[in-house]
């Protein structure tokens, strides 16, 4: 914890790849949207069309797969399950409800979190999987129409976890002030941090080398 | 063609307005896309001629159908051939052949000019008609000359040439193959056939 | 057409597309109309939608006219004539046949003469040395007043019928099976639908092709159906007839207008060196009737003969030179196409001119076919497209391979219109004269054919009046009334065919009328003259182009009595009949045999109905004349006389080469007078090498070896392919897809293998015989995948009558490749 | 030329508005009657000859069938098979292509608005220039019928001729049919004259023959009669039930509103939460016990 009270969580790189995957995501969820349902077709327009959106929409699910791929090598380790993360979902009420104090101690990431990173993962997975068999342009021969099909149910499936995990990841960051900083600028105040992630606050005094964050 | 493209191009002028709303297009809000419109009937001011397709002997009548109205400026080139309906026989109906004539009309191998070809040559030559013909006329007369029977061994007239023979075209016109039976037969030509007995 | 005219009295498929629409029955064997004809098929789906009719197709394989067929049987290649003697058999054991017309409008009542017989395969007069018949005794018993004698109790053992049955007795339904492979069961149900049709109100058509012509006995198989559809009276009737199927648009034009070796146009002979003078001509073609009362049109002969002088030479053909007769060529042998490629092989041809026509693919044995055409001097080609023929020369890989240093021929290609740009008529199948138009002008230099012979002929005589040379008098003095001369117009030339007067005539009843005015067209050859007063190209086509007009321009689709007949469409020749000997389709007393389809009937003054009828119009049905007004016996020949080669009734004798010896006559196994070549007899195999039959053929798709030069076709049969049995296939472990070389004793061609359950191997005289199918269309130009002449297989042997080459029956091996050669 | 505005529209891909549909017309179909058929392949061509398409030359891989599968240029294709019945021997020859169903299977999966239409006449045909070429058609066509071009990537198919028909002419394959096998006409007529030919059939001792008409895709305008109709597979493998996949329906179906409003309620969930809950925001005191808490870890070392 530094002078000016702030805790360092993510470094540049980490933020770096953060956006980076962030904007796939966004622009993968626009273009998809805009094939995921006639009233969202006009969507293609911010791609130069339709038949470019869907030139693009896999392509940028490439960057977003190698992009993905960055973060979570950078932050699988984080995402273990613990005891107490089964405790604090078991009180999500109190999450929800603003009342945090009733929670048990929280390390870098609770259980919330873990959660949207594993579904994310798992979203982004099968994302790319059933992406590649609608690839048409280059594996229309490998797969046969039925696969295809599948593909099809999955990759809308997968596209509305998807959405679900963004609105909340989102809506997380604008719900809980003071957390968009650490994207942004790669910290936290050490009230944030004592107030949400406690333990992980606890383990950053013990050993200030790290403060620069992952 | 032109024209029609323009005014779809208007259709999709949704332009920056749309790129403007967001949550209000998911409520319902449809752009305007191009509506359906089947590709324009490709036959409209062809020019109609009527023909007999070439191939079998069923002779099919054919209708050709060509770019332009004969004006002097303008050089016809027929682009589709289907089925004459008032035909009895075929009634608008074709076989593949029939079908697919317009790519003989059109085959990148038909010929366009007359050639020739050398003794021992391995390539054609491109020649002048006034050349081929006047080739043709020499060698055939020379070999008439020499070569004509005008009495057979027993002594009888019998005018016949036999070292020169000919094919005749069995789909060329009635009136090809008369007249050139008249310049055949005129020459005592008598090795001449067509394609009946194959 | 060679077994039609002997028959009936002209050479020409007897009814029309239209028509086939009113048939009970139709019988596709010897062709393959649905993939040759389709569109003249459409009448066949329309008989069996409409008029209940059911469709017979008999052939070695499972055709897309099978596809489609109510029943269909394979049978042996070049087995016809066992299984048409078959059905003519049981037509007679069972008395299936149509007893009124048989006996007045055939000659099964007429007495032959003593001296006739057949025995051991050979008929009466064979000449071991010769190898030929002396035909002498092929004839009728004559009366005292020259008249035929008959008997119409049929019972005289030396009448026709009694001789027919008695010839075709040996053809046992067990003996069809043994010869033809067709399950006895299977043939017999083929022969009693036939018989159904001996019923008067009941017809079948006869639908075929090259199937039965291109074989060393075509001529007969076509006569023996002939002879079938007579016992059955179904010639001359609606829905019935033999309906020759020509293969090329204007393959009935070109023989209608003689273009062969020895015809003039409209079915004259060229003289033989025997005639000597017209009077020796003339006298031999008196075609004096043979039986009382008859017409025996042929009696006109010297009228169609001196109108065609007349239109050749004009006013150079006078009654002082016998109207020009000596500057007729005279034929010592027939010159057909392959005794002219036997010539070139023999270095006796100097120049060839191939208009149209493409030989290298077309005639049998293509080596020696290259190897003759490397011996002419010049080769000229006339076409619209790039042909094989034309590019002999070249050197094309495994498919032509030939050295170009080596071959000394000049060689002209000459571009010609196609159809689309030109206008003129095409004679089809039904015999209708159709003219067409013009849609475009032809790319580059291209030239109409007409422009191209005419401008040949005007350098030549140029040539003949400048330096003079041998025997000018023809050349300087041919009829050449052209506006333009070096351009003829196709309707100059279509008002030359239909004739026109030469000299005014005058009314004989009131001379001051004229009964023929100099200078108009003439209504019909009704109106020729053998004085020199008439010209007439081609008298079958008179009535064409008359003051009325260019009849054959007519599109009136009207068809009042719903015949199929459309008369007024076109024009049709004979005097614009289109069933012919429709006579026939009526009663003596002249009421139609089956007053549902009628075609014309007598109505107690004069014959009429919603065809021409193709007899005197006036000719009381009491007078007795015979429907076949062309015969001088009035009647059509169940028995030919000597006007075949073979013999006057149609015998089976097996293909040149043969899985098996001929079952009937072992010693004679092949048609003894079968058109070959003594140089050739080296290239015919036997079972011992080459133990499959081998058929060539169509497929749909493609038009000879014309379609392939357009990308359409190139994309619906892109590749040579040969088609194999699954027995066969299973043998050889072949399967679908595979290169296979079909090997003859002629040469070898490789092609793709297609392994279908439809070609099936046939018990044939105790043993398997495999047929292997081979479609032709594939050569070294054009836009399909390179192939192989077919007829590099081929056997160069012809017909005996008409040399028409035996592409349908010869033998092949066959072998699995890993990979093509090339 | 341009026709503004089209009325015949029943349905549009990609389109929840209604379409102009207003005008009347009767619904075509075109009967391809297998009893008939030569398997010639006229069909074949006239359709490349009328629609301008040329397809690759092939190779002969050891049947008849060629162009040897539908392609971006060739819409149709004769299919043979040889079958065995009894002791006969049995050609089926099928003239594949668009069935032009009356619920269509691409129309459905298309997402691109107004790339496929359905005419009221029931044509269903794409509108290239709106195609974008994500080949959705292909996955929920239960025919196997359209192919996406290599050139542009985008669909084709049949067009049952749109543009002759909307003339009043009958579709190129049809007037080319030499033998009937291929009749065009409204649907009622069809169906009437299929009757007809069942009896024939039927007289013929096809017992089984049968109009081809899938109920399954709501029927469709191209229809067969086939004379072995207990075994519509044997053709070359017609389909017997044909129905949109229901992973297509689940995928194109009311899975799309679903989602989409429950993206939407999330959204609002989250908007609700927030203007009812507040911002769970961080007070000066919780910075204080932060700075305890450094404090009292490090001893004061920072």
């Amino acid at each position: 914890m530094k002078g000016g009270g702030t805790v360092g969580r993510y470094t540049a790189g980490s933020r770096a790849n953060h956006w980076l995957t962030a904007i796939c995501l966004i622009l993968l969820a626009l273009s998809g949207m805009a094939f995921f349902h006639p009233s969202l077709f006009f969507l293609t327009d911010l791609f130069g069309g339709g038949v470019w959106t869907r030139i693009i929409h896999p392509w940028i699910g490439v960057v977003l797969m190698l992009s993905f791929l960055g973060l979570f090598l950078r932050f699988w380790h984080h995402n273990l399950w613990r005891r107490e993360d089964s405790r604090w979902m078991a009180s999500i009420n109190d999450v929800i409800n603003n009342r945090e104090e009733r929670l048990p101690e929280v390390g870098r990431y609770n259980a919330g979190q873990k959660l949207v990173f594993w579904l994310m993962s798992l979203a982004v997975l099968l994302m790319f999987v059933s992406g590649l068999v609608l690839w048409d342009e280059y594996f229309a021969a490998y797969f046969t129409v039925d696969q295809k099909r599948l593909a099809g149910v999955l990759h809308a499936a997968g596209a509305v976890l998807f959405c679900f995990i963004l609105i909340v990841h989102v809506y997380a960051a604008f719900w809980v002030k003071g957390t968009l900083r650490a994207m942004t600028r790669g910290s936290v105040t050490g009230g944030w941090a004592w107030k949400h992630h406690r333990k992980w606050l606890r383990e950053e005094i013990r050993t200030p080398a790290k403060g620069t964050g992952d | 063609m032109g024209a029609m493209s323009v005014s779809r191009r208007q259709f999709f002028r949704y332009s920056g307005a749309a790129l403007g709303a967001s949550s209000l297009t998911a409520l319902g809000f449809s752009p305007t896309p191009a509506l359906a419109q089947v590709r324009p009937f490709k036959l409209a001011r062809t020019t109609e001629t009527r023909n007999t397709c070439p191939y079998c002997s069923v002779s099919c009548g054919v209708l050709m159908y060509s770019t332009g109205d004969r004006a002097k400026n303008s050089r016809s080139s027929i682009i589709h051939i289907e089925g004459d309906p008032d035909h009895p026989v075929n009634r608008g109906t074709l076989c593949p052949k029939g079908a697919a004539l317009l790519d003989f009309v059109h085959a990148p191998t038909r010929l366009t000019y007359p050639e020739y070809r050398a003794p021992g040559a391995k390539e054609w030559k491109r020649v002048s008609w006034d050349f081929a013909l006047d080739r043709i006329a020499r060698l055939m007369k020379d070999d008439r000359d020499k070569n004509f029977i005008a009495k057979n061994q027993a002594g009888q007239t019998v005018n016949r040439w036999t070292s020169t023979g000919m094919l005749a075209a069995s789909a060329s016109s009635n009136e090809t193959a008369f007249l050139t039976y008249k310049v055949v037969r005129s020459m005592g030509m008598i090795v001449f056939d067509n394609q009946a007995r194959v | 057409m060679a077994s039609l005219a002997p028959t009936f009295g002209r050479g020409a498929m007897t009814n029309t597309w239209g028509d086939i629409k009113n048939t009970n029955l139709v019988v596709i064997m010897g062709g393959n109309a649905a993939e040759a004809h389709p569109c003249g098929f459409k009448w066949v789906t329309e008989a069996k939608a409409h008029n209940a009719a059911k469709l017979l197709v008999i052939d070695p394989r499972f055709t897309r006219s099978a596809a489609v067929a109510d029943l269909y049987m394979p049978i042996r290649p070049g087995t016809d004539i066992a299984f048409l003697g078959g059905v003519i058999k049981y037509l007679l054991d069972n008395d299936k046949i149509q007893k009124e017309y048989v006996l007045n409008y055939t000659n099964a009542a007429y007495i032959v003469k003593q001296g006739y017989g057949f025995q051991e395969g050979l008929f009466s007069g064979w000449n071991e040395e010769r190898k030929d018949y002396d035909r002498s005794s092929w004839d009728y018993e004559l009366d005292e007043q020259g008249y035929v004698k008959i008997d119409n109790t049929l019972t005289d053992p030396r009448c026709v019928y009694q001789l027919m049955k008695q010839h075709y007795s040996r053809y046992t339904p067990e003996m069809v099976e043994r010869i033809c492979g067709t399950p006895k069961d299977k043939f017999l149900m083929a022969a009693q639908w036939m018989a159904e049709t001996s019923a008067p109100d009941k017809a079948m058509t006869s639908m075929y092709a090259l199937g039965w012509t291109q074989h060393s006995k075509g001529s007969q198989n076509i006569r023996a159906m002939a002879m079938v559809q007579l016992l059955l009276g179904n010639i001359g009737v609606a829905g019935g007839g033999m309906n020759a199927l020509r293969g090329h648009s204007n393959i009935q034009g070109l023989t209608d207008l003689g273009l062969m070796s020895n015809l003039l146009p409209g079915y004259l002979n060229l003289p033989v060196d025997a005639e000597v003078d017209y009077a020796t001509y003339i006298g031999r073609r008196n075609f004096k009737p043979m039986r009382p009362g008859q017409l025996s049109y042929w009696q006109n002969y010297s009228k169609f003969f001196v109108s065609f002088q007349k239109a050749m030479y004009g006013k150079a053909a006078t009654k002082d030179n016998e109207f020009a007769y000596q500057w007729l060529p005279k034929l010592d042998v027939v010159y057909d196409v392959l005794r002219a490629f036997e010539l070139m092989h023999q270095g006796k041809l100097n120049g060839y001119i191939c208009q149209g026509f493409n030989p290298l693919m077309s005639f049998p044995n293509k080596a020696k076919l290259t190897a003759a055409l490397s011996k002419l001097k010049f080769l000229v080609t006339i076409d619209p497209l790039s042909t094989e023929t034309s590019e002999f020369w070249q050197n094309h890989g495994r498919y032509n391979d030939v050295k170009p240093e080596d071959i000394q021929t000049e060689v002209f290609r000459l571009p010609s219109t196609c159809f689309a740009e030109e206008e003129g008529s095409l004679t089809n199948s039904g015999r209708w004269l159709q003219w067409h138009w013009k849609g475009a002008d032809a790319p580059g230099e291209a030239r109409e054919d007409i422009r191209i012979m005419a401008d040949i002929y005007r350098r030549i005589r140029g040539l003949y009046a400048k330096e003079g040379g041998t025997f000018a008098d023809p050349v300087l003095n041919l009829h050449w009334p052209y506006r333009l001369p070096d351009e003829p117009t196709a309707e100059e030339i279509a008002r030359e065919t239909n004739g026109y007067v030469v000299e005014s005539v005058p009314d004989p009843n009131d001379p001051s009328k004229m009964l023929l005015t100099a200078g108009l067209q003439l209504d019909g050859f009704a109106q020729l003259r053998d004085d020199g007063s008439t010209a007439c190209g081609c008298w079958i086509y008179s009535g064409s182009f008359t003051e009325r007009g260019n009849m054959m321009a007519r599109r009136d689709t009207a068809d009042p009595y719903d015949t199929g007949l459309a008369p007024n469409w076109a024009w049709c020749w004979p005097a614009n009949r289109r069933v012919l000997y429709n006579r026939a389709s009526c009663d003596a007393q002249g009421q139609p045999f089956n007053p549902k389809h009628r075609l014309v009937w007598w109505n107690g003054s004069r014959w009429t109905g919603p065809d021409v009828p193709d007899f005197v119009v006036t000719s009381k049905p009491s007078d007795g004349m015979g429907p076949f007004i062309m015969n001088a016996e009035g009647t059509a020949r169940l028995f030919t006389r000597g006007m075949l080669r073979e013999g006057p009734f149609p015998e089976h004798y097996e293909a040149m080469e043969a899985p098996i010896a001929n079952p009937l006559h072992p010693k004679v196994s092949a048609n003894p007078v079968a058109r070959v070549f003594p140089g050739d007899r080296a290239t015919f195999g036997t079972a011992a090498d080459f133990p499959y039959v081998a058929t060539t053929y169509r497929l749909t798709e493609h038009f000879h070896y014309w379609s392939k030069h357009t990308k359409i076709n190139a994309i619906l049969q892109p590749q040579q392919f040969v088609e194999i049995g699954e027995a066969l296939a299973r043998e050889k472990g072949i399967k679908a897809g595979d290169w296979v070389r079909v090997r003859s004793k002629r040469g070898d061609i490789e092609a793709v293998a297609v392994v279908t359950k439809r070609i099936k191997a046939l018990q044939v005289d105790g043993r398997t015989v495999h047929t292997v199918g081979l479609p032709i269309h594939w050569g070294f130009v054009g836009q399909t995948r390179k192939g192989y002449a077919t007829n590099t297989l081929t056997p160069f042997v012809g017909d005996a009558n008409i040399e028409t080459p035996e592409f349908k029956a010869f033998l092949v091996n066959v072998e699995r490749l890993s990979a093509p050669s090339v | 030329m341009s026709t503004l505005q089209s009325l015949d529209i029943k349905r549009r891909s990609a389109t929840t508005a209604p379409s102009p549909s207003v005008r009347e017309s009767a619904e075509v179909a075109k009967l391809i009657d297998i009893s008939k058929c030569i398997g010639c392949k006229a069909c074949q061509a006239a359709c490349m000859e009328w629609n301008d398409l040329r397809d690759e030359v092939g190779h002969n891989v050891g049947v008849y069938d060629n162009p040897a599968d539908l392609t971006p240029a060739s819409w149709t294709v004769m299919r043979f098979n040889e079958i065995e019945v009894g002791e006969n021997l049995a050609w089926l020859i099928r003239k594949d292509g668009c069935m032009h169903c009356s619920e269509p299977g691409c129309l459905k999966a298309c997402p691109s608005p107004g790339a496929i239409v359905q005419y009221a006449n029931g044509i269903v045909d794409f509108i290239s220039e709106n195609c974008i070429g994500c080949g959705y058609c292909v996955k929920g066509c239960p025919f196997n019928i359209p192919r996406i071009s290599a050139r542009d990537q985008k669909a084709y198919k049949c067009s049952l001729c749109s543009d002759r028909v909307a003339v009043g002419q009958i579709p190129a394959c049809a007037k080319a049919c030499p033998t009937q096998a291929i009749y065009f006409g409204t649907k009622t007529d069809m169906k009437n004259h299929a009757d007809g030919r069942l009896q024939d059939l039927k007289s013929r001792g096809y017992q089984t023959a049968a109009l081809y008409d899938p109920p399954g895709v709501g029927g469709t305008h191209v229809m067969y009669v086939l004379p072995y109709g207990d075994r519509p597979t044997d053709y070359s493998g017609l389909p017997a039930n044909p129905r949109i996949s229901p992973l297509v329906e689940l995928w194109k179906g009311m899975a799309k509103p679903v989602a989409l409003a429950g993206i939407g309620l999330a959204a609002l969930l989250g908007f609700f939460h927030y203007v009812t809950k507040g911002p769970n925001e961080v007070e000066e005191e919780d910075e204080e016990k932060a700075r305890a808490m450094a404090d009292r870890e490090n001893g004061g070392r920072s």
